[in-house]
């Protein structure tokens, strides 16, 4: 045996699992792995009930066991990254929101972000409170769809529907304010699109006084409930180190009791003015990520309350004609308004040369939008840090030693989104 | 005690019609209550999910079932190219006939009077029988087994569909089957204990004392506790559907089938609900008992009997609406470190006490005995739970100590390959000095 | 007992309200700014608004519109002006409601309707002309076969865009941007960006522009 | 690479070449400063011309590379220190200086720029929407990137009515212009046609035609290109599309033979515009409004889409039929003609057309699959092709560079108008001095020394020059334009003429004056008879490799029929099939008798084409070709400038490439040519002809290829050209004048009339005579005369012109009405018409 394969051996012995299977090593692997045992190699996907999409995994199994797993994405592949270098800055937000599917508006904030950046413009501060309050109800949306699949594919059917039931009300209040449910097109580089409707505190305000009360449901239902955290306590441990090794964040991250979430370590829009605090978890185990989830919708909404008292009047959109159409009536009478209004919606307008990142902290960790320009009004090159994409990295650690049921929990806990992973 | 009254005085061509006119009830009734079941299902847990649930064919959607038999009727056939052709038609059928065959020994109906030789019975045609198509004397024993039985047909079912979820599904289901059978038949022992019967009239019979002699009470509520979780189990209801489960297996044992061999498997799943159901009520619940109110005496233990399966019926849904899904190797934890443990020694208990009731034993030897055997099962017990997790503690250690000696050996070699280095690099010093 | 308290929440539920509509009987009312599908407004003389100038077309990131202009006959003008749209097509099997037409369109020409609640059995029919989209006589959308259109959906026609929109200017909120013209009326300007004792100034700054 | 990965380059918005900034700073340049950074200049000039060479751009509107500069607009106003400390200086009229320091970007510079802008759209009017130049207009261009982004004006604009046509093509709506003295600069400077100007003073000041005089220049068209706003326009690409939704290739014009670059633009497969893309060595960005608009005849309900067949028994209609069915027809009748009456009773005409490599194919297809020489791309109005192939010859840039020019038989505004740019800037700008023989005068007559003759005595005419002044001519360079100006004569007096030029001054290079699209590539491509492709002699056969040398006529040292000759062989029955190579000898031969006779004549007739034009109405089969823009290849322009095709648009119904037809009639003869794409023939001829070898594939398709690549034979091999002796005009019959023929640019060209806003612009057939011969005749302007010659007696309506001498009737051929062509007896000199009155 050579030193590789008792290296394997052992840690797979150990019942630690690998973080990167090469397949050299996976070789070794097999060679560790009783032959006598017959294992069985399983699709799970791209066509499953639980791969919340496209999502294929190659399992071996031994009996119900999980030896070891492959995730396969690209099935959902759309060449959004392609299809933004021929879009320009303006048309820019309605591609990516449709990235992550499940929190659009945190696509299109990274983004205006970047595009902001290149652009040198200081956004409105009515524009930023309103974005921060935008995507923490977006946050909590997210968070609730978790919920909703999370107990689905633990087979808590009325979860489901609770979750989906909440999450709707926010939509409904994304809805009067962008005029879509999802995919909003709303943060766009240089402000909102528009302005919060008449009477949107009481929209927000009906979700703040109806939710609390949800979320206690839920913990009776879920957190206290004995099968559900035996189903989901200890199942798929990652530690710290392995979960920066492998460069997950959001959730995952913090489940392992690592504090990190940029809206506090590198705080964007006016997230160093809001009172809040990272959830953090202690085991790293799907329970943990279940459990910040759930409390994060909390602090989501403390953050939306204070949104709510604090919010700012004035513009929405930046003034810098350049970037911001003119206001409709002008466009009739001012031959400089018609010709930007003009140019801006066929032409775009241009982004100095240079490159930018901007990241944000999506409900699945850090979403980056990386902009290179060429002075053009299009993009030379975007890229999308997905965090969906790059947490998918930590299902096959994860998934080793578990049981068919525990790779379900396990994928649900990672909360990908396939739009986002394969974009 | 003497079986239907029906054959006691010979068999004629009356008693042939009666039987008949019986199965066919019986038959109906059972294809009615799946159906309705199905609709209730979906109507109930609609509810608890804020949602109307089906509500377009028939008032509030009541032909739903009707609909969904028709369109399944219309669907094409397919049958994998792996699957095994014979078995893999057989199976919903040993499934559908199973589930029909247990519902037979349930009493549906009759008036049961404490005390009476021959209670329960009523007349139809001029001929008096029992409102149940048959009464074998060994009447829970056919339960059993028919309940075996059907594991068959899933089983099959899963393994004759050639593909990989279904067999895991059919692997899943045999498991259970015997993990929960063993439960299931010793909590009804604890009944039957108390009847000193296995006919299914009998039972009933015996709790026609009021409630009070129901033997969810009399018997202690701990085997119907035990009897109604075994029996989610073997229905393979929430939390306990793991042979099918959507989320894990697409399914399980029926991820293959379509069209009216789906139809079958969906059909015998639902009655078997119902069944089960009815004989809970059976065993338990005093069957067909409760107050005649008015007029039609024959008619109201049919109506408290179908009140009190509706009431478990919704339990299951309930079930479904809460609870999540177990994992496989909980499911069998609960089943035999749990559930049979506990039957076994709940049946010790309440044997004794009938035992100390009808004066045969002392209560005080009982209760000594007693303690001690129970303090010796408990360390027999803890012992059985923990030599498992002792296994596993002893394996870790040599792990670790394997680890230890694995990184020792490494760090050796790399100290060796730092040690080279220095030299070579101490040697290309000082060739470098000498020039 | 954590097994059970479970079902209390579960069983609470059977006496909550239900969420869920009836849906082709009966649909929940949309907000003010919905995406809806689009309609061709026409002035209150009859002229269509659409002067065929594409900025629609060009703005549109599905690319889902095709427009042609042509010259105005001068005897029977379609719409004011030289140019009038003498080709619209929408194709909704890949129109994404965005509403970057409506913004873009410099006439006020193309707004949303609030309706969505259309399917279609062929490619053809997803192809919106322009004479289904124009509005009829008296400024309404004119309704196809396969859309479900409800009492009082064919109303409110105008854009979802606020008054001011899209420049986000507070100086020039509560001007009304969108004409009074047939088919949408107009609308009352939304408040709210400024504080009220802003609102005065704002009013003086307009005056100044 | 494949056709549809090229390169482009966009076409130029403001008209000036990018010169290679890594050029070599000359050894005399000026040193200035601009933004910081230092930049070495040509001496004399413009700021604004350095500053673009050194990778600063100022805005501007109205300066312009190729026209002089006027300072209108003031946009390019930047701060520059000469020395006398920082001020504001229009860039475009201040030359560089030695030690000159420029910022286009400092304050001041940004709050001129801002303050222009603003007042040029003080009266600019809100068409943005409906305006054909929204989305590519430089003033809404120049307005976002160096504009203030509001404005303060709130008063009532300038208001005039709109849009007027000042043209058959063009629109102009005074409110939107700016007044940058464009179109009126280029109408002066350029174009020759000053018909556009300014009037009235201050606020009115604004750009008009005079009254009643349209303007009906051949260049308009280019006015709209270089409009920096929207108010000069074009009629035909009125609100057809919008520049987002354009797409585009660069390409060649093949109308005529000057080769413009252009860059072809469409949207939803179909060509909606052509706009002119500046090169240096050819049309400096410069197009005519035929090659302009003629994509419009790709629309036409003429252009033919499926193959058209006649049915078997004897006239009946044409009617339409699939390519396998045609094809076979095709292939048949010619099996059949072979076998009857051997292969030299099949002829191939015209192929002027064709790209080059449709050249080469038919080429190879009739020389060594059908086995004749009976093959011309020339409808006997051209020049002798030995004579074009053998001579040396010179470029366009030489040509208005020589010290002298002598230029005869060809008027160039009307049948090459860019080389008629480029000529007249050279003899009008630049002082180069042109000596021209004609008989009538021609557009640049006024420009420089004319030489009056009559028609068949141009050789005297030339031989008196040289003998009073050839020496002195000689001593410099010599640059000869040589066309075929009038159809009325043969062309052996211009042989003649270039022969003595050639002895006088043997260093005089030639500009081949050739008039239709790819000519010259037809000819180097061997579609003449006697020529084999690359200019080489049946002798040398064997240099073009196995495919070549083995075939049949090859070996015979006999060349086939010329033009005229397949013409006359058809009439006299000879000629079992008879191909037409997008030919149409009925409009276009000389002698229409001649033609009519061949086309009855000949057994089958096999029209090739992209329209049913009168021939091809008369064929038997027609097969569709693609056309311009639809296909890709080469083409060669008058100086053997080879230059690619861009593929824009799919063709209409099922028409295919030339080349294909050639290859699927070969293969249906039993020959595998083995062409799959047209980039494979190129790849052969590169390999096969020995001219192209240094021109393969790869070069074609190389940034290089897009000024064109100068491919000219090298004049060593066995092809000799026999001038004829010099021709003796028969002597002056004074009751008769003497027909002079030549084309105009508007005629019944098939493109022309076949593009709606060009075929209006014809004129009526017309014979123009002096003034004082109206007189003499007793009729006045648009009365009629009948006119006799040996062939015919026609009935026309004349004119008087000035510029027709006396005893010389000039009459346009190919116009609509009765018909020059009916005159002409081919082969004669002179043609002698007599007049008589009605």
């Amino acid at each position: 045996m050579s030193i590789a394969s008792r290296q394997v051996s052992a840690r797979l012995a150990a019942g630690e699992s690998i973080l990167r299977m090469s397949e050299a090593e996976a070789e070794v692997v097999e060679g560790v792995i009783d032959p006598e045992d017959e294992t069985m190699i399983m699709n799970m996907g791209p066509q499953h009930p639980s791969t919340h999409g496209v999502l294929r995994i190659l399992l071996e199994l031994n009996g119900e066991n999980v030896l070891r797993s492959k995730p396969i994405i690209g099935y959902l592949h759309t060449g959004m990254e392609k299809t933004a270098e021929s879009l320009t800055y303006v048309q820019g937000a309605t591609n990516v929101t449709r990235m992550d599917y499940a929190s659009p508006l945190f696509n299109e904030l990274a983004f205006s972000l970047a595009v902001e950046e290149l652009l040198g413009i200081e956004i409105p501060e009515r524009a930023t409170w309103i974005r921060m309050m935008m995507t923490e109800l977006n946050r909590m949306a997210s968070h609730l769809l978790f919920l909703a699949s999370n107990g689905m594919d633990l087979g808590a059917v009325g979860m489901m529907l609770y979750g989906w039931k909440e999450r709707e009300e926010i939509l409904r209040f994304f809805e009067t304010v962008t005029g879509l449910r999802m995919n909003h097109n709303y943060i766009r580089p240089g402000g909102v699109a528009a302005d919060l409707p008449d009477g949107w505190e009481d929209g927000v305000a009906r979700i703040l006084v109806a939710l609390p009360k949800r979320l206690e449901e839920f913990d009776t239902l879920m957190t206290g409930q004995p099968i559900w955290r035996d189903r989901t306590q200890g199942v798929g441990l990652i530690t710290t180190p392995e979960a920066v090794a492998l460069g997950a964040t959001g959730p995952i991250l913090r489940s392992t009791g690592a504090a990190w979430d940029l809206r506090r370590d590198q705080p964007y829009l006016a997230y160093d003015q809001v009172d809040f605090d990272v959830v953090v978890g202690t085991y790293g185990d799907t329970f943990d990520r279940y459990a910040i989830r759930l409390n994060e919708i909390r602090e989501s909404m403390r953050i939306v309350e204070q949104c709510l008292e604090m919010m700012p009047t004035g513009d929405y959109r930046t003034q810098d004609p350049k970037v911001t159409p003119p206001p409709r009536a002008r466009i009739d009478e001012s031959m400089e308004a018609l010709i930007h209004h003009f140019k801006i919606f066929t032409e775009g307008f241009h982004v100095p040369e240079g490159e930018a990142y901007a990241a944000v902290e999506s409900p699945r960790g850090e979403l980056g939008c990386y902009i290179v320009s060429d002075g053009s009004p299009k993009p030379l090159r975007m890229h999308i840090r997905a965090p969906s994409f790059v947490n998918l990295q930590t299902v096959p650690h994860m998934l080793t030693g578990g049981m068919i049921a525990d790779a379900v929990a396990i994928i649900s806990s990672v909360d990908p989104i396939m739009g986002e992973v394969d974009r | 005690m003497l079986g239907d009254p029906l054959f006691r005085n010979g068999v004629d061509w009356g008693d042939f019609a009666v039987m008949g006119v019986k199965v066919v009830v019986a038959f109906v009734l059972l294809l009615v209550a799946t159906m309705f079941m199905v609709w209730f299902e979906r109507k109930f847990i609609a509810d608890m999910q804020n949602r109307i649930g089906p509500n377009v064919a028939g008032p509030w959607g009541i032909l739903q079932t009707f609909a969904d038999g028709v369109k399944f009727f219309f669907k094409e056939d397919l049958r994998p190219a792996n699957a095994d052709p014979l078995v893999f038609r057989l199976a919903p059928y040993i499934s559908a006939v199973t589930a029909f065959l247990a519902f037979s020994i349930v009493p549906i109906g009759g008036v049961f009077r404490d005390g009476e030789a021959d209670t329960g019975t009523v007349t139809l045609f001029g001929k008096v029988t029992y409102l149940q198509v048959a009464d074998p004397p060994i009447g829970i024993l056919l339960l059993l087994a028919v309940s075996s039985i059907a594991v068959y047909g899933v089983m099959l079912a899963g393994w004759s569909s050639g593909s990989k979820y279904p067999l895991l599904g059919s692997v899943r289901a045999s498991a259970q089957a015997i993990s929960y059978e063993a439960a299931l038949g010793m909590s009804v022992v604890a009944v039957v204990l108390l009847a000193g019967s296995l006919s299914t009239h009998d039972i009933t019979a015996g709790q026609a004392g009021g409630v009070r002699t129901w033997y969810v009470l009399s018997a202690g509520i701990v085997p119907f506790v035990i009897f109604l979780i075994a029996a989610t189990a073997e229905l393979n209801r929430p939390p306990f559907d793991l042979v099918e489960a959507e989320q894990e297996l697409v399914g399980g044992f029926h991820t293959e089938y379509s069209s009216i061999r789906f139809a079958l498997f969906f059909l015998a799943e639902f009655m078997n609900v119902v069944t089960m159901s009815a004989i809970m009520v059976t065993l338990f619940f005093g069957g067909p008992a409760g107050p005649v109110l008015f007029g039609m005496t024959w008619f109201w233990p049919t109506v408290w009997f179908f009140a009190k399966v509706l009431v478990f019926l919704a339990m299951f849904i309930w079930f479904r609406a809460t609870l999540p899904r177990l994992r496989y190797d909980q499911l069998m934890n609960l089943g035999w470190k749990v559930l049979i443990p506990l039957a076994l020694g709940w049946l010790l208990v309440r044997a004794t006490i009938l035992q100390v009731d009808e004066g045969t034993i002392d209560p005080v030897i009982a209760i000594i005995v007693g303690i001690l055997a129970a303090g010796a099962c408990f360390l027999l017990f803890t012992a059985a739970l923990t030599a498992g997790d002792r296994a596993y503690e002893r394996d870790q250690a040599l792990q670790e100590q394997a680890l230890q000696e694995q990184a020792l050996q490494e760090r050796a070699v790399q100290d060796q390959a730092l040690q080279e280095r220095a030299v070579q690099e101490q040697a290309v010093q000082e060739r470098e000095g000498s020039r | 007992m954590g097994y059970l308290n479970g079902f209390k929440v579960t069983f609470a539920r059977l006496f909550e309200d239900r969420v869920t509509t009836e849906f082709p009987a009966e649909k929940r009312p949309k907000p003010v700014r919905f995406h809806g599908r689009h309609v061709l407004n026409r002035h209150e003389d009859g002229m269509e608004k659409c002067i065929g100038c594409e900025l629609c077309a060009g703005v549109c990131p599905a690319k889902c519109i095709h427009v042609r202009g042509a010259d105005n006959p001068l005897d029977d003008p379609v719409s004011p002006g030289e140019r009038y749209g003498f080709v619209y097509e929408i194709n909704y099997l890949r129109c994404i409601h965005c509403d970057m037409c409506v913004e873009a369109c410099p006439t006020e020409a193309i707004t949303e309707s609030k309706i969505l609640e259309f399917s279609f059995t062929n490619r053809d029919d997803a192809i919106y002309t322009k004479q289904e989209l124009v509005v009829d006589d008296e400024g309404r959308p004119r309704h196809q076969p396969w859309e479900l259109w409800m009492e009082g959906e064919d109303e409110h026609l105008s854009g979802w865009m606020r008054a001011t929109a899209p420049s986000g200017a507070a100086a020039f909120e509560g001007r009304v941007g969108w004409s009074g013209d047939l088919g949408h009326g107009v609308r009352p300007p939304e408040e709210g960006q400024t504080a009220a004792d802003e609102f005065e100034g704002a009013e003086e700054t307009e005056a100044a522009t | 690479m494949s056709d549809a990965t090229r390169v482009y380059r966009s076409p130029p918005r403001e008209g000036s070449p990018v010169s290679d900034p890594t050029e070599a700073p000359p050894d005399d340049g000026v040193k200035i400063t601009i933004d910081g950074r230092e930049f070495t200049a040509h001496k004399g000039e413009l700021l604004i011309a350095a500053a673009e060479r050194a990778g600063t751009y100022i805005p501007h509107f109205c300066y312009h590379s190729r026209m002089s500069p006027v300072g209108m607009c003031r946009m390019c106003l930047v701060e520059v220190d000469s020395g006398r400390g920082p001020g504001l200086q229009p860039s475009c009229m201040v030359p560089v200086s030695d030690g000159m320091v420029v910022d286009t970007e400092s304050e001041t510079t940004k709050r001129a720029q801002e303050g222009i802008l603003e007042l040029l759209l003080i009266n600019h009017p809100l068409d943005c929407p409906v305006c054909d130049k929204g989305g590519e207009c430089p003033l809404q261009d120049q307005a976002v990137a160096f504009g203030p982004g509001e404005s303060r004006f709130v008063e009532e604009k300038r208001h005039y009515e709109k849009p007027i046509p000042i043209s058959d093509l063009v629109n102009l709506d005074r409110e939107r212009c700016i007044l940058c003295d464009r179109c009126t600069r280029f109408a002066r400077e350029v174009a020759g046609d000053p018909l556009i100007s300014f009037t009235e003073r201050g606020n009115r000041t604004q750009v008009l035609t005079f009254p009643d005089d349209p303007f009906s220049s051949y260049f308009s068209g280019n006015t709209v290109q270089i409009c920096p706003v929207g108010a000069l326009t074009a009629a035909p690409y009125r609100f057809r599309a919008r520049p987002w939704d354009l797409d585009q290739v660069e390409s060649t014009c093949t109308t005529c033979s000057v080769g413009c670059r252009i860059a072809v633009q469409s949207s939803g497969d179909q060509i909606v515009r052509r706009l002119g893309v500046d090169i240096d060595p050819v049309n400096h960005g410069w197009l005519c409004d035929r090659g302009r608009f003629d994509y419009e005849s790709a629309y036409s309900p003429e252009r033919i889409t499926d193959p058209l067949m006649r049915g078997r028994a004897g006239d009946s209609e044409l009617i339409e039929a699939t390519w396998p069915a045609a094809m076979a027809a095709t292939a048949e009748t010619l099996r059949e003609a072979i076998d009857a009456h051997g292969a030299s009773s099949v002829a191939v005409l015209g192929g002027a057309r064709l790209t080059n490599e449709d050249a080469y194919t038919w080429s190879k297809l009739a020389r060594t699959v059908i086995g004749t020489d009976n093959i011309d791309s020339q409808l006997a109005d051209g020049l002798a092709a030995e004579m074009v192939l053998t001579l040396p010859r010179a470029t366009i840039d030489e040509a208005c560079s020589a010290d002298t020019v002598i230029m005869f038989g060809v008027d160039p505004k009307e049948e090459l108008p860019v080389l008629h740019l480029r000529l007249r800037h050279a003899v009008v700008e630049d002082k180069v001095p042109m000596i021209e023989f004609s008989p009538v005068e021609t557009s640049l007559s006024r420009h420089c020394r004319s030489v009056r003759h009559l028609p068949g005595a141009l050789t005297e005419s030339v031989s008196e020059l040289l003998a009073s002044e050839g020496e002195r001519i000689g001593s410099g360079s010599v640059v000869v334009v040589v066309g075929r100006g009038s159809l009325a004569g043969s062309g052996e007096d211009i042989e003649a003429a270039v022969a003595a030029i050639r002895q006088a001054i043997p260093h005089a290079t030639f500009l081949p004056a050739l008039r239709r699209g790819n000519v010259m590539g037809a000819l180097q491509m061997g579609l003449s008879p006697g020529i084999l492709p690359g200019g080489l002699a049946f002798s040398e056969a064997d240099r073009l490799g196995e495919d070549w040398a083995g075939s049949q006529p090859v070996v015979s040292d006999e060349p086939g029929l010329d033009a005229a000759g397949i013409l006359a062989a058809a009439a006299a029955g000879r000629v079992a099939v008879l191909i037409l190579l997008g030919a149409d000898p009925l409009a276009d031969v000389p002698d229409r008798d001649l033609a009519e006779r061949a086309l009855a004549g000949a057994g089958t007739v096999v029209a090739v084409d992209t329209h049913l034009t009168v021939s091809a109405r008369r064929a038997h089969v027609v097969l569709p070709a693609s056309g311009p823009g639809e296909k890709a290849g080469t083409t060669t322009n008058l100086e053997g400038r080879i230059s690619r095709l861009g593929p824009k648009v799919t063709p209409p119904g099922t028409a295919r490439p030339d080349w294909m037809i050639a290859v699927e009639l070969a293969d249906r003869l039993g020959v595998d040519m083995g062409f799959a794409d047209s980039r494979r023939i190129w790849d052969e001829i590169s390999t096969v002809v020995p001219m192209f070898s240094d021109c393969p594939v790869e070069r074609i398709e190389s940034p290089e290829a897009q000024d064109g690549i100068l491919c000219r034979p090298a004049g060593d091999g066995d092809l000799r050209w026999d001038p004829p002796a010099a021709v003796a005009a028969p002597p002056v019959d004074a009751y008769a004048l003497r027909l002079v023929s030549s084309r105009k640019l508007y005629d019944q060209a098939t493109m022309t009339a076949n593009s709606p806003s060009l075929a209006g612009l014809a004129e009526e057939s017309r014979v123009r005579l002096n003034p004082r011969e109206l007189d003499r005749l007793g009729v006045t302007d648009g009365g009629r005369l009948a006119f006799v010659s040996p062939r015919t007696r026609i009935i026309a309506t004349v004119s008087g012109d000035e510029k027709v001498p006396r005893g010389v009737m000039a009459m346009t051929f190919n116009a609509a009405g009765p018909a020059a062509s009916e005159l002409i007896e081919l082969g004669t000199v002179v043609t002698e018409v007599r007049v008589e009155t009605l």
